[in-house]
């Protein structure tokens, strides 16, 4: 990798770009739930302050290294995702690396996140967080396959594993993958529902039920590092998705947009929904999500 | 220096010894191994001679086809060597086993058996063959039940009861033969059995293979086998499965090629010993007694080499012999180590051997070492003997008893592996540590010696197999020697 | 003498007299064991540059030995494994008895997995099979009475795969009358095609049972749960991968000159998926760390057969990445459970808990080896998964890339478990003084950790000497750099970017989050967390191990139902219980046995002529 | 008697007959009172569950009758077939609190036990579970014992801070309203005089 | 150009900002006064607006909201509770109970006056207070820390020891695990 000044512009505002755009899209849900439930909401920033409140808390504790660790493994495996994701189409400051790391990469460092997460939560020593970690990596396999379906599907119908290969293929709006292959979005888009953890799949962090599941040690700079990286891990899969399917975007204009769509997906799904149990959840993503799958797979070879 | 000697000298000893008892105990028990020393120096020295040219020695002046006539050929030699090395060994060990009075009579007893089993194996004369045989089975019975006890008298008897049917029926057939053709020649025989009527001919096939069978432990004439192994003492389980065993199919072996070599016999031979492999490793897998299960595991043997046999072929052949070399010194072997296992845990079931391999650690690694390579692992020597027979038993295109054999192979494994496994880890300690006679290890020591000698060089001995297997499917050399033609 | 006969030599020669001096000089006996494997890494390592060739002639048959491309990868593999485990084993087995037995036996299925991979011809082949297959065997059953059944049922299995074997050697013989592979891989192509069929399904099947594959895997879990942990890091790492070995051979040396072979292709690669998900299945519910790992080894072992079968350049360069890769991470984890085993005594997940501050090291290597299995960046697991999916997807198995995922997903479960149950979770106050392992014990795992990370960033230090032997296997090429990863539609993944990235990331963010109000950040002790208030006594057990994936067994539930283990058992119990019966034929009764007597004769004179047939 | 409570009637004849020393009486509408001697409350309680098909032991409560110098215990069964709440009454000493358990018949008793041993003192015997259960590392007499000084204790134990000094007894300033006249002897246990 | 006494104030600025609206409230309902919270948070009222949310584990709570009366043996746990919370952290005592015993004025088992066992920086009068009140109660409680007088941790642990005594006191079984502050 040959570094210039627009690779080290995107490694330093790329991350930057994905918190803010992150945390207001937290906000922003925020409120819409709000409004949904006939609140006022708090302010669009709330998330913001929340992050500056937790690292400006004074003291903090950890139960060993793994669990100091654990935020960071987490916020590595969101940026890492982010700088592999061509945030913004033929831009050269804004794909990063995207050339240098392909799908199946980026499907394995999303999940690097979570193990090490799931491995900080472990060495608190809580039954909560062992118990979220349990009903996490469950849903996990839950929702990776259709994903993976979807994936493969349009991976075999374009030939290529590249990100970039794929945005060169939409380049006109009517080609968009969403419109080419529209069960692999399907697949794709009800997992993604899993992967963003929100209702109906919020069994992992479950507040009243198991004290909110893994993070149930976390205070503190620990829970503002992992606030952070969920911003920026929502904003990073979301480009993804993007890219994936919408066609990618060449301004921020575009971008924002796409992803705001996009977003509103899990969002106003988790507004209306009540919890599934873990298993349940599971055998959704095996039932309809994989099916779509299946038909998206079969579409492309037949 | 003749292979009279070989009948002469033990018979002579055997009925010495009775005499000698009166004089000295300790006289008796060294006579036999003089003797069978003696006889393992003459076959060594005469085996050479004899695979190069068949030895033919006339007895009582009469030339062939009147006279009586020893042939000592290739795989006399070889047998001869055999029983009188084995026997050694047998005697090594019996020397501090048999520690029960009347010893004289178990010597006298056994020097009959070598005398019986090596006269089988060298006559060239059919009813000579006979009488020989008697001579084995008597000195058999009688060994069976030398430790007069309840269940040693009635496996003799029913010992006896099935003998004196293969006696009645393989005198029957001489008798028809004699009438036939008169002769009792084996060699004059072989020439002349054409002359005899088809009909007749089966059934003196029939008698024959009924006759010599029993004592070849084929199905389901075998009955008697497992009991007379198991309550006999050990060493005569090692000679019934090193000695008497290998002279009878031998004898069978020689008969059926000299007279009635057809594909349908020999495809008759190889589906009985398939029958008798499986079923007897069969019976033998749920065994409650240890020398039962050697006992079964021997019939089970025996089947191999009769399919080996069965397969006709030269490497078949040579293989089948390589096997019942191996699987004399592997069954002695793992009797010799049964009878001391047995007689140190005072029960002749396998359950009452837990944790022996502490107690009795030399005597239990010795008879691990004989599980393993009768199971045919290598680097033993039954590994390649078993080799041999699959690769000639699938060169003649027989693909279903390779299977078969291999299946009955695994059961082999798990029986066995089963005893060790007792032996070894169901008790953690050693309770009692109890030395075994140093003769005994000895005895057993030779056996692993050349086990393991021969699992790295198979060739030592499979270099004088193929003369062996020559003489024995070569009917016209056989006929032309043994009439001096 | 030449560097295989040394090899060869000295290990079994070292074997027998390990024995001989664990009852002289009990002292050496350790430090023969780690001469005598240590010199075998040497004279394995001179072998690749002295391309040795061995000829014995033993009872009628050539045993050839001979170096290749493809035998230095895999006798490289077993000798750093077998000095690494031998190493291991010093302190680990120091409190046992019968260490003489131990280490002959382990020094013998060393031996005789030389010989394998160096062998040149079946018969050598089969000889040194059957050895290292009898000498794990001694091992498996070495612990106790309680293994006995699963040492039997290991042996049975493995003597089905050799007789299998040896009945496609023994066809092999018969057919062109030679056992030597280069004269067999050459007329191979003459025999008929049912033949060929046969001797390649068999053969699959006898190298099949070796790598557990999943009908056959069955023993698997017991042996390597119940072998001393030294042993099973090398069972498991190496001894398994003998079948690997020869079902490359087979594959590419047999099948792939006949026509058939795109469906034994499909078979085998269908049959390593459902393997490798299976196996992972079966893994998530186990409650012991070795059997979690074993089922863990079976599924790795599917992934390899799948990269084998489907038989494109990349997929088995990646099988062979992997089968290398699995003997470093599966020893790894052996020997980290091992190290627990030592200090704690058990294995048992639901008992051990929270020995990450006591036993840093240990938690290091395990916790690269999850990595590693679970195929995450930047360890080198994720190079083999990569290439795997990228061959699988790029080579049209769309359907097995799904299973394969899913299995390797679902592997993040157990792989959780296993670290979280050991390392994790409440500090209890039972394994207080519970201290590191001693050094001789780490070194080894420190080694391994330090391998999976290099490889993982510079896959290709490995991948030369695949190459090799995948040119020796066919003429497959593929496109690699050092640390840079390449499919077929000229896709990369630039590992040195990568990880790059993850360290100056992790390092960053791990730094600042480290210093930000460092002096106020404090460690607490895992009693010390959120109980609605409770205060946590001394006795109560915070832990939460028991039915850990309850969920998700519930959600799979259907598949879990039936198990082949039993279908197993069933039919040996009842194979049992006909021998049993069978058995009184010989009813003990003279009258009996007369009569048998009687009945074969009137059979035989009944049906003389059908029988004995008229030319007599 | 009314023909509307043949149910009613009917049960405490069956009473009547099997325990001789029963005061049973109807009280209203689906309700009896049955007052027994303690000694023949268990098998009492047996026989209304096993014959009088009283399934249900809906609330079982204790009474501190310290001018008797006695507990009175109060078993409240219901039965789902008839219909009918059977209130069990009875009485034991006060000094040396001790009963039979009944948590062989209803499982739920035990915790009523368990409850009635902290706050009562009354031991029962058989039931195992009498250990600590809503009160941490209670001290003093059993709190709810009506000899128990609930306001000294508190004043005792606990800071109160000032201002509350007017603070009234509740139950002073309701015989007061409702010009309840209280026994002197009652008086001493019932009614705190405050200064 | 500004000094670093004045960046700094500017960081505290800023930190009370974040601080005064981002308050999560660990729920620990104590006595009957937590029914008055579901209004409190729900549409009627909307707490949300003010950035007071619940949190699920005092670990990353600011807020312990003291719902009522406080029986000895729940302040057992109230106590570790709070100790459990990172700093800075507030405590929000809420109803007449908190304050002086309320209606259990002369209960055996209940405390009468919080303060004298942990740093309440606001007391919400009433029996029970309504949500305005509650809401009221925050404000305050936000004044405060924009102010930075919010500073009951602080006065937690300066005087850990008379707030220890008072503890052990009523506590008589002290099982408590210490901390290493």
């Amino acid at each position: 990798m040959e570094i210039n000044w627009s690779t080290i512009l995107g490694i330093i505002f790329t991350p930057i770009i994905a918190f803010i755009v992150g945390v207001t899209y937290g906000g922003l849900t925020r409120v819409i739930t709000a409004r949904v439930q006939n609140r006022y909401g708090p302010p669009i920033f709330q998330n913001l302050l929340d992050i500056i409140k937790l690292y400006s808390k004074e003291s903090n504790i950890n139960h060993g290294v793994m669990q100091h660790l654990g935020p960071v493994f987490a916020i590595t495996a969101s940026v890492t995702t982010l700088f592999f994701v061509p945030v913004i189409k033929d831009s050269t400051v804004f794909t990063n690396f995207s050339f240098h790391g392909d799908l199946i990469f980026l499907l394995y460092i999303m999940v690097f996140g979570s193990l090490g997460m799931a491995l900080g939560a472990g060495q608190t020593g809580n039954p909560n967080s062992a118990i979220g970690v349990s009903r996490g990596l469950s849903q996990l396999v839950g929702y990776e396959v259709p994903f993976v379906m979807a994936l493969v599907a349009i991976m075999i119908q374009f030939q290529t594993t590249n990100l970039n290969d794929l945005l060169a293929v939409q380049d006109h709006f009517t080609k968009w993958i969403i419109f080419q292959s529209p069960f692999a979005f399907l697949a794709a888009i009800l997992a993604f529902l899993g992967m963003m953890g929100y209702a109906p799949f919020d069994v992992v962090i479950a507040p009243a039920e198991i004290a909110s599941g893994p993070p149930s040690e976390f205070g503190g700079k620990y829970l503002g590092l992992m606030l952070t990286s969920r911003s920026i891990f929502t904003f990073a899969k979301l480009v993804l998705f993007t890219d994936i399917f919408l066609g990618g975007a060449s301004d921020f204009i575009t971008l924002l947009i796409k992803t705001f769509i996009l977003y509103m997906i899990p969002v106003l799904t988790g507004i209306v929904f009540p919890r599934y149990r873990t298993e349940q959840s599971i055998r959704f993503f095996w039932s309809w999500p994989l099916f779509f799958g299946i038909i998206a797979i079969l579409v492309v070879v037949f | 220096m003749s292979p009279v000697h070989f009948i002469a000298v033990p018979l002579f000893a055997a009925f010495l010894i009775p005499l000698i008892g009166k004089v000295s105990k300790e006289l008796v028990k060294i006579i036999p191994g003089i003797v069978l020393l003696y006889l393992s120096y003459l076959s060594i020295s005469l085996f050479p001679i004899g695979v190069n040219r068949p030895i033919v020695e006339i007895i009582a002046g009469f030339n062939p086809p009147f006279g009586i006539t020893l042939y000592y050929g290739p795989i006399a030699a070889f047998l001869t060597t055999l029983i009188t090395l084995v026997g050694f060994v047998i005697w090594l060990y019996s020397y501090k086993f048999i520690i029960r009075e009347p010893t004289e009579k178990y010597y006298m007893l056994f020097m009959m058996l070598i005398t019986g089993s090596t006269g089988i194996v060298l006559t060239g004369d059919i009813f000579n063959l006979f009488v020989f045989f008697e001579i084995t089975s008597i000195a058999a019975y009688s060994l069976t039940a030398f430790l007069r006890d309840r269940d040693g008298a009635e496996a003799a008897f029913k010992y006896l009861l099935i003998g004196s049917f293969a006696s009645t029926f393989f005198l029957l057939a001489i008798a028809i033969i004699y009438a036939n053709i008169h002769t009792l020649n084996l060699a004059d025989i072989a020439s002349k059995i054409k002359d005899i009527p088809l009909t007749t001919r089966l059934f003196i096939l029939i008698l024959i293979i009924i006759g010599l069978g029993i004592e070849s432990e084929m199905f389901p004439l075998n009955g008697w086998a497992p009991d007379a192994y198991s309550q006999a003492p050990s060493p005569v389980g090692a000679v019934f499965g090193g000695i008497v065993v290998k002279a009878a199919i031998y004898s069978l072996m020689r008969i059926i090629f000299l007279m009635f070599h057809t594909a349908d016999v020999l495809h008759f031979l190889v589906v009985m010993g398939v029958i008798t492999l499986l079923i007897a490793e069969m019976s033998a897998m749920k065994q409650q007694q240890i020398k039962r299960m050697l006992a079964f595991s021997s019939i089970g043997q025996m089947g191999l080499v009769i399919i080996a046999f069965g397969v006709g072929t030269e490497p078949s052949v040579r293989a089948a012999m390589f096997q019942m070399f191996n699987h004399a010194l592997i069954k002695s072997l793992l009797f010799f180590a049964a009878g001391y296992l047995v007689f140190h845990s005072g029960s002749k079931k396998i359950s009452a051997l837990d944790g022996l391999g502490h107690d009795k650690p030399i005597t239990s690694f010795f008879f691990a070492f004989g599980a393993l390579a009768i199971i045919g692992l290598p680097p033993f020597s039954g590994f390649w003997s078993k080799l041999y027979i699959l690769l000639s038993v699938a060169d003649a295109g027989l693909m279903v008893p390779v299977v078969l054999i291999l299946i009955s192979s695994i059961i082999e494994a798990v029986y066995y592996l089963r005893v060790v496994s007792r032996l070894y880890f169901y008790k953690e300690e050693a309770t009692d540590v109890r030395r075994t006679p140093v003769s005994g290890l000895v005895a057993m020591g030779i056996l692993t010696v050349v086990i393991l000698i021969v699992g790295f060089y198979p060739n030592l001995i499979l270099h004088w197999m193929t003369p062996a297997a020559n003489d024995l499917l070569d009917k016209a050399a056989y006929i032309k020697f043994g009439l001096f033609h | 003498m030449n560097s295989i006969e040394y090899i060869l030599f000295i290990t079994f020669i070292g074997a027998g007299l390990t024995f001989i001096v664990h009852h002289a000089l009990p002292k050496l006996r350790d430090t023969l064991a780690i001469l005598v494997s240590a010199l075998d890494l040497y004279f394995v390592i001179q072998a690749i540059s002295e391309k040795s060739k061995v000829v014995l002639s033993i009872a009628d048959f050539h045993l050839i030995w001979k170096t290749t491309p493809y035998n230095n990868l895999f006798a490289v593999l077993i000798a750093v494994l077998g000095f690494l485990t031998i190493l291991y084993a010093h302190d680990f087995m120091s409190s046992k008895d019968r260490l003489g037995y131990f280490y002959m036996n382990f020094l013998f299925a060393l031996g005789g997995m030389y010989g394998i991979v160096y062998s040149q011809d079946f018969i050598s082949l089969f000889f040194f099979w059957e050895i290292m297959t009898w000498a794990s065997f001694l091992l498996v059953i070495y612990c106790c009475k309680d293994a006995q059944p699963i040492g039997l049922k290991y042996f049975v299995f493995s003597a089905i795969g050799a007789y299998s074997l040896l009945i496609a050697i023994v066809m092999l013989y018969s057919l062109s009358g030679n056992l030597e592979l280069t004269n067999l891989i050459s007329n191979f192509s003459n025999f008929s095609v049912s033949n060929q069929l046969i001797v390649v399904t068999l053969l699959l099947l006898g190298f099949g049972v070796k790598s557990a594959i999943m009908p056959l895997h069955v023993w698997a879990p017991g042996a390597y749960f119940i072998s001393p942990s030294p042993f099973t890091a090398l069972f498991s790492g190496a001894l398994s991968k003998m079948g690997i070995f020869g079902i490359g051979l087979v594959l590419f040396k047999f099948a792939a000159q006949s026509g058939y072979f795109s469906y034994v292709q499909i078979i085998l690669a269908w049959i390593g998926g459902i393997t490798a998900l299976l196996a992972t299945f079966y893994a998530i519910f186990q409650t012991d760390a070795k059997k979690l790992l074993a089922y863990s080894s079976i599924g790795q072992l599917g992934y390899i057969i799948i990269g084998l079968a489907i038989g494109t350049p990349l997929s088995i360069a990646s099988a062979l990445f992997l089968t290398i890769l699995h003997a470093a991470f599966k020893a790894m984890l052996f020997m980290a459970t091992g190290a627990v085993y030592f200090r704690t005594g058990t294995t048992d997940m639901n008992s051990v808990s929270g020995l990450i501050r006591k036993m840093p090291f240990s938690f290091i290597t395990a916790l690269f080896g999850i990595i590693t299995v679970s195929g995450v960046p930047p360890l080198g697991g994720f190079a083999a998964k990569w290439m795997l999916y990228e061959s699988l997807i790029q080579s049209r198995h769309y359907f097995l890339v799904i299973v394969v995922f899913a299995a390797s997903t679902a592997a993040f479960l157990y792989l959780y478990r296993f670290i979280f149950s050991l390392f994790l979770g409440q500090e209890e106050k039972e394994w207080e003084d519970v201290k590191e392992a001693p050094l001789l014990m780490v070194i080894p795992m420190l080694i391994l950790s330090a391998f999976v990370l290099v490889v993982g960033v510079f896959p290709g230090l490995i991948l030369d000497p695949i190459s090799q032997s995948m040119n020796y296997l066919g003429n497959f090429n593929f496109n690699y750099e050092t640390s840079v990863l390449f499919n077929e539609w000229g896709n990369q993944v630039d590992m040195q970017t990568v990880v790059n990235t993850i360290g100056a990331v992790f390092l960053i963010v791990g730094l600042i989050i480290t210093f930000k109000g460092f002096k106020k950040t404090r460690y607490v002790s895992t009693k010390d967390i959120h109980t609605s208030g409770e205060i946590p006594q001394e006795n109560e057990n915070l832990t939460y191990a028991v039915d850990f994936y309850k969920p998700f067994e519930r959600a799979i539930a259907p598949i879990l139902k039936s198990s082949i283990d039993k279908i197993y058992t069933g039919i040996a119990n009842n194979l049992e219980q006909a021998f049993d019966y069978l058995r009184y034929v010989y009813t003990g009764n003279g009258q009996t046995y007369a009569m048998y007597v009687v009945f074969f004769l009137s059979l035989l004179i009944l049906f003389a002529e059908l029988i004995f047939g008229i030319n007599l | 008697m009314d023909k509307d409570f043949i149910n009613e009637n009917k049960t405490i004849e069956e009473i009547k007959n099997t325990f001789h020393s029963a005061e049973a009486k109807l009280q209203r509408k689906n309700r009896i009172i049955v007052k027994l001697r303690s000694d023949l409350i268990p098998p009492f309680l047996s026989y209304a569950k096993n014959y009088l098909s009283f399934d249900h032991l809906a609330h079982f409560s204790c009474v501190d009758w310290i001018e008797d110098n006695q507990f009175e215990l109060v078993y409240i069964l219901y039965s789902y077939e008839k219909n009918i709440i059977a209130i069990v009454k009875t009485r034991i000493d006060r000094e040396k609190a001790e009963f039979v358990t009944v948590k062989h018949l209803w499982r739920q008793a035990e915790t009523f036990e368990r409850e009635f041993h902290e706050m009562y003192g009354i031991n029962f015997t058989g039931n195992n579970r009498l250990t600590e259960f809503i009160l941490e590392d209670w001290d003093d007499i059993p709190p709810m014992r009506r000899d128990f000084d609930t306001m000294q204790y508190s004043k005792e134990n606990f800071y109160t801070r000032p201002g509350r000094e007017d603070a009234q007894d509740v139950r002073e300033v309701i015989t007061k309203k409702s010009g309840e006249k209280i026994p002197d002897f009652a008086k001493e246990f019932s009614v705190r005089k405050l200064k | 150009m500004y000094n670093d006494k004045e960046a700094s104030k500017i960081v505290d600025i800023i930190k009370n900002f974040a601080r005064k609206h981002s308050l999560w409230i660990v729920a620990y309902g104590t006595g009957c006064g937590a029914i008055e919270l579901p209004p409190t948070m729900t549409s009627r009222y909307d707490a949300e607006r003010f950035g007071i949310r619940g949190s699920a584990t005092p670990r990353q709570a600011d807020v312990l909201l003291i719902t009522g009366y406080l029986s000895v043996k729940t302040l057992k746990r109230v106590i570790r509770t709070y100790e459990q919370m990172q700093e800075p952290k507030y405590v929000i005592g809420f109803g007449s109970c908190t304050i002086n015993g309320g209606m259990y004025w002369d209960s055996y088992n209940t405390i009468k006056a919080l303060d004298r066992y942990l740093p309440v920086d606001v007391y919400i009068n009433g029996c029970m207070p309504r949500p305005e009140a509650v809401i009221s109660g925050f404000i305050k409680l936000q004044e405060l820390i924009a102010q930075g007088k919010a500073d009951g941790a602080k006065r937690y642990q300066e005087n850990l020891e008379w707030y220890r005594e008072n503890q052990r006191k009523v506590i008589k079984n002290w099982r408590m695990p210490e901390y290493n502050w």
